[in-house]
């Protein structure tokens, strides 16, 4: 054993990883979060949003309020009201939609049961806030996304669920619209670009 | 006082508390320490007379003392043992309850 | 007299006083030190640099630590809530006064008192080493062996009394230690 | 032209004490070396820190501190606003006065300690006829700051911490103090300014005759280097610190200002006893090569001190954290002898400069040096000897 062998042979081990971090990029393998940003995988998700189609998320919105999402939520941080016409008649959309994605766990049964594909998981992360109560609590206006966005999260799954609004009749609304989708980029606020399929 | 007097006083002083602690206190430690500030207050009589003395150029004075702090390090070292040796007996350090020869 | 004097001496005093009256014997250590830093001072203003230099490494530097690692093996790391001196304490305190104020007043009295310092230099460091190593030289010897001796003398007398062989030695070939599981 | 540049500084300063009344140019004299020193070492302190952290962030393929100004350069500022801000702490059940004094107490001497280094030809702000006793004396009473912290915290890891380091401290100062023993013995002095003196000259008319390339000298600052790393308390000897097992030591109960004095002790000690190590084996300001004469004095020895610190930190990114009594060994059973058998033979070394045969020079390195080499492979074996090193299984690995 030759002594002080190691001490130098870890020496020379360091030097070579300082000298080169300098030149060598595929040592330096920090992303610097917010200037670079990793593509986020397909099935990225953090909480859910509700999916409107067309241009007026008033309108458009594939929600109905059967607030089946509502009984189903495990931690019951969704709160549904229904909205009515002045005579009283159900119109079969929310008045208030509320998620509080303080108290929700991102566990995406409300998705997987929802009959009318309106309820999505969104990719959204960057939602810290020096406002607990106000600002974590989303209503329907926070939560409405137009469906080209949502195509633009999840080309894959928003595909298929395109191509099943547009065929099946089993649905009330049907007023999907099959070739329509537009940019995938258009409504990528969250800057998380869209993750090609073959990421899934 | 004169030049000479002052450091002297200070020096009397100084074994003086310092005997005063030694005489009184219970804990064998900080009889040691008073024992430290005696040797101390030797040592600046020492360093005083060579100082003011006729022939400072002989250096008795500080050699006097380089010695005698030589010891003080090696009375402290084998006072403080015998404090832990004492301790694991008695489990105290003071001194009146030290009262046995026995071990 | 000049103000350094003064600030020196009223720190050595009070140091020396709060290391004998303190309640707890940290602090008795801590003003300890105080005394000894103030006294490497008063060598200082008396120009023997060397002595005050080694008053500094020995006192503060070892004896000191010394000190306080007995304070923490002994466990008296706490104030003391019984009583601090022995019973006829005002007898002792007594005869420190009388001492000191017999030796005081011994040096009023004696015709020492007005010498002014002599003017020799710093004394060099080569000079006491060339001293130390000739006139000295027995003296020096002496020392080195009786700090040798007490080296190994406190050593033993602190050793624990079972001994530190039968004692399973920490991390010398352990059992335990880099072994697999059998 | 050079002469000027090389003693600009001194020439400032005398003019500077020039422009006052007679009365009060000495103490003018020292406030401005003082004032000299804090200011240069406080601005080398905060560059460290931010070369450190990039360095270390280097060594681990990382970036470091980045975001701060162009570079990270203003880091360090943010570093300071940080913990000015910070909420000074004291535990309830703390002795106020010794935790408040122990930071003082650990910054003042490593001040002090600059005194007596000559940062440059004629530039040492105090020249003690025993400047390394005096050196060494200050650096004693840092040990006492330590214990006043880890006692006065009232925290057991803070007493733990306390005393692993005094242990240390103690333990690696015999080596440190000795190791510095035959640079004492061959220039006949313990003043640094003379020591660097010593050093003057040219080996064969070029190289300078610093007493690194000697073969004491180069064991002597090898042996020196390792027992400062372990006297200021760095990796791999920061036991004292241990985050992972005692959560930084004697430092737990500090936060604020006087946590941040104590980090500025701790990096001015190493800074100190770096510029010793210079003073003593390389030649303090001296230029290493005849044809480098021209470069200011004061440039040379900032420029070796930034080699010692990198070379710290280098050690810092490499070395793991030793084990207690792994720190105990090496200290009593290896570096203790290896130091005591090289004042020898630094001893050896200047009683054979007279030989005159053919090959003289070259018989007496090898003697030299073997007087210090080979014991260094026998203690070393014997040291290891019986240990298992290597890859290790834990029982509780899976």
């Amino acid at each position: 054993m030759n002594l002080g062998s190691g001490i130098l042979k870890g020496l020379v081990e360091t030097a070579r990883n300082f000298v080169g971090s300098y030149y060598d990029p595929a040592r330096l393998v920090t992303i610097q979060y917010p200037d670079e940003r990793l593509p986020l995988p397909e099935k990225a998700r953090s909480f859910p949003m509700l999916v409107y189609d067309g241009e007026d998320p008033e309108k458009g919105l594939r929600c109905v309020a059967c607030k089946i999402c509502e009984k189903e939520c495990p931690p019951q941080c969704i709160y549904i009201v229904l909205d009515r016409d002045e005579k009283g008649r159900p119109r079969r959309r929310p008045r208030i939609f509320d998620l509080d994605i303080s108290v929700c766990m991102s566990c995406q049964i409300c998705v997987e049961v929802c009959p009318f594909d309106s309820i999505k998981m969104n990719t959204e992360f960057e939602l810290s806030t020096a406002d607990r109560f106000g600002s974590l609590l989303l209503h329907k206006m926070d939560l409405a996304k137009p469906a080209s966005y949502y195509l633009g999260l999840h080309p894959v799954e928003a595909g298929q669920v395109n191509a099943r609004l547009a065929a099946g009749p089993g649905h009330a609304e049907t007023k999907a619209k099959p070739g329509a989708a537009p940019a995938p980029a258009a409504g990528t606020t969250s800057g998380a670009t869209p993750a090609g399929s073959d990421r899934t | 006082m004169g030049e000479l007097a002052r450091y002297l006083v200070l020096a009397a002083l100084l074994f003086g508390i310092g005997l005063a602690g030694v005489l009184t206190r219970r804990n064998a430690i900080v009889v040691l320490i008073g024992i430290e500030l005696m040797l101390n207050a030797a040592n600046l009589n020492f360093i005083a007379f060579w100082r003011h003395g006729p022939h400072p150029e002989a250096l008795t004075g500080v050699m006097f003392v380089l010695f005698a702090i030589a010891i003080a390090a090696a009375e402290a070292a084998v006072g403080l043992a015998l404090v832990i040796a004492v301790y694991r007996h008695y489990r105290t350090t003071n001194l009146d309850q030290i009262e046995e020869m026995k071990g | 007299m000049d103000i350094a004097f003064l600030i020196t001496a009223a720190a050595i005093l009070a140091g020396a006083a709060g290391a004998m009256a303190a309640r707890n014997v940290v602090h008795c250590a801590l003003c300890g030190v105080v005394s000894f830093a103030g006294l490497a001072v008063a060598f200082l203003q008396l120009r023997a640099e060397f002595v005050g230099f080694a008053q500094l490494l020995v006192y503060v530097g070892a004896v000191a630590i010394l000190i306080v690692v007995a304070l923490l093996l002994t466990r008296n790391f706490e104030a003391m809530h019984e009583a601090l001196a022995f019973r006829p304490w005002t007898l002792g305190l007594a005869i420190a006064l009388l001492v000191s104020g017999a030796v005081v007043s011994a040096i009023l009295g004696s015709g020492l008192t007005g010498r002014a310092p002599s003017s020799a230099p710093v004394p060099a460091v080569k000079e006491i080493g060339d001293l130390l190593m000739t006139r000295y030289v027995v003296a020096l010897e002496v020392v080195g062996v009786l700090l040798t001796v007490a080296l190994i003398g406190a050593a033993l007398v602190a050793l624990r009394e079972d001994g530190p062989a039968q004692r399973a030695k920490p991390g010398e070939r352990g059992p335990v230690e880099g072994r697999p599981e059998d | 032209m050079f002469d000027a540049l090389d003693q600009l500084f001194v020439s400032l300063k005398h003019w500077l004490v020039g422009q006052l009344p007679a009365a009060l140019q000495p103490w003018a004299s020292l406030v401005i070396s003082a004032a000299a020193i804090l200011g240069v070492f406080m601005t080398l302190f905060a560059l460290t820190v931010l070369i450190e952290r990039k360095g270390l962030g280097r060594i681990q393929n990382r970036y470091g501190p980045n975001r701060v100004g162009p570079w990270g350069l203003l880091q360090p500022m943010a570093d300071f606003i940080k913990m000015l801000t910070k909420e000074d702490i004291v535990p309830s059940g703390a002795d106020r006065v010794v935790h408040f004094v122990a930071p003082l107490v650990m910054v003042v001497p490593v001040l002090l300690a600059y005194a007596v280094i000559p940062v440059g030809r004629n530039m040492a702000a105090v020249d003690f006829n025993a400047g390394l006793l005096f050196f060494f004396a200050v650096g004693a009473c840092i040990e006492l700051a330590v214990f006043m912290a880890g006692w006065s915290s009232r925290n057991k890891y803070s007493l733990l911490g306390g005393m692993r380091a005094i242990a240390q401290m103690i333990s690696y100062e015999l080596p440190l103090i000795l190791s510095t023993l035959p640079v004492v013995m061959l220039a006949g002095s313990m003043s640094l300014v003379d020591i660097t003196d010593a050093q003057g000259g040219h080996y064969g008319g070029w190289l300078a005759r610093w007493h690194v390339f000697t073969p004491w000298g180069l064991a002597g600052l090898l042996l020196f280097t390792v027992a400062a790393t372990a006297e200021s308390n760095r990796a791999p000897f920061d036991l004292p610190e241990g985050e992972s097992e005692i959560i930084a030591g004697h430092l737990v109960e500090y936060s604020g200002f006087k946590y941040a004095l104590f980090f500025i002790g701790e990096y001015l000690g190493m800074f100190a006893v770096s510029a010793l190590g210079i003073t003593l084996f390389l030649g303090g300001w001296r230029a290493p090569v005849l044809w480098l004469e021209w470069v200011p004095s004061y440039m040379w020895f900032f420029l070796k001190l930034g080699g010692f610190v990198a070379l710290f930190i280098w050690l810092r990114g490499t070395l793991p954290r030793l084990r207690a009594d792994h720190l105990m060994n090496l200290a009593w059973k290896f570096l203790l002898p290896l130091v005591l058998l090289n004042a020898m033979s630094a001893a050896l070394w200047h009683y054979t400069a007279q030989w005159t045969f053919a090959g003289a020079g070259l018989a007496r390195w090898l003697l030299c040096a073997s007087l210090v080499g080979v014991p260094y492979v026998v203690l070393g074996r014997r040291l290891f000897a019986g240990q298992h090193i290597g890859p290790r299984t834990y029982r509780m690995a899976a």
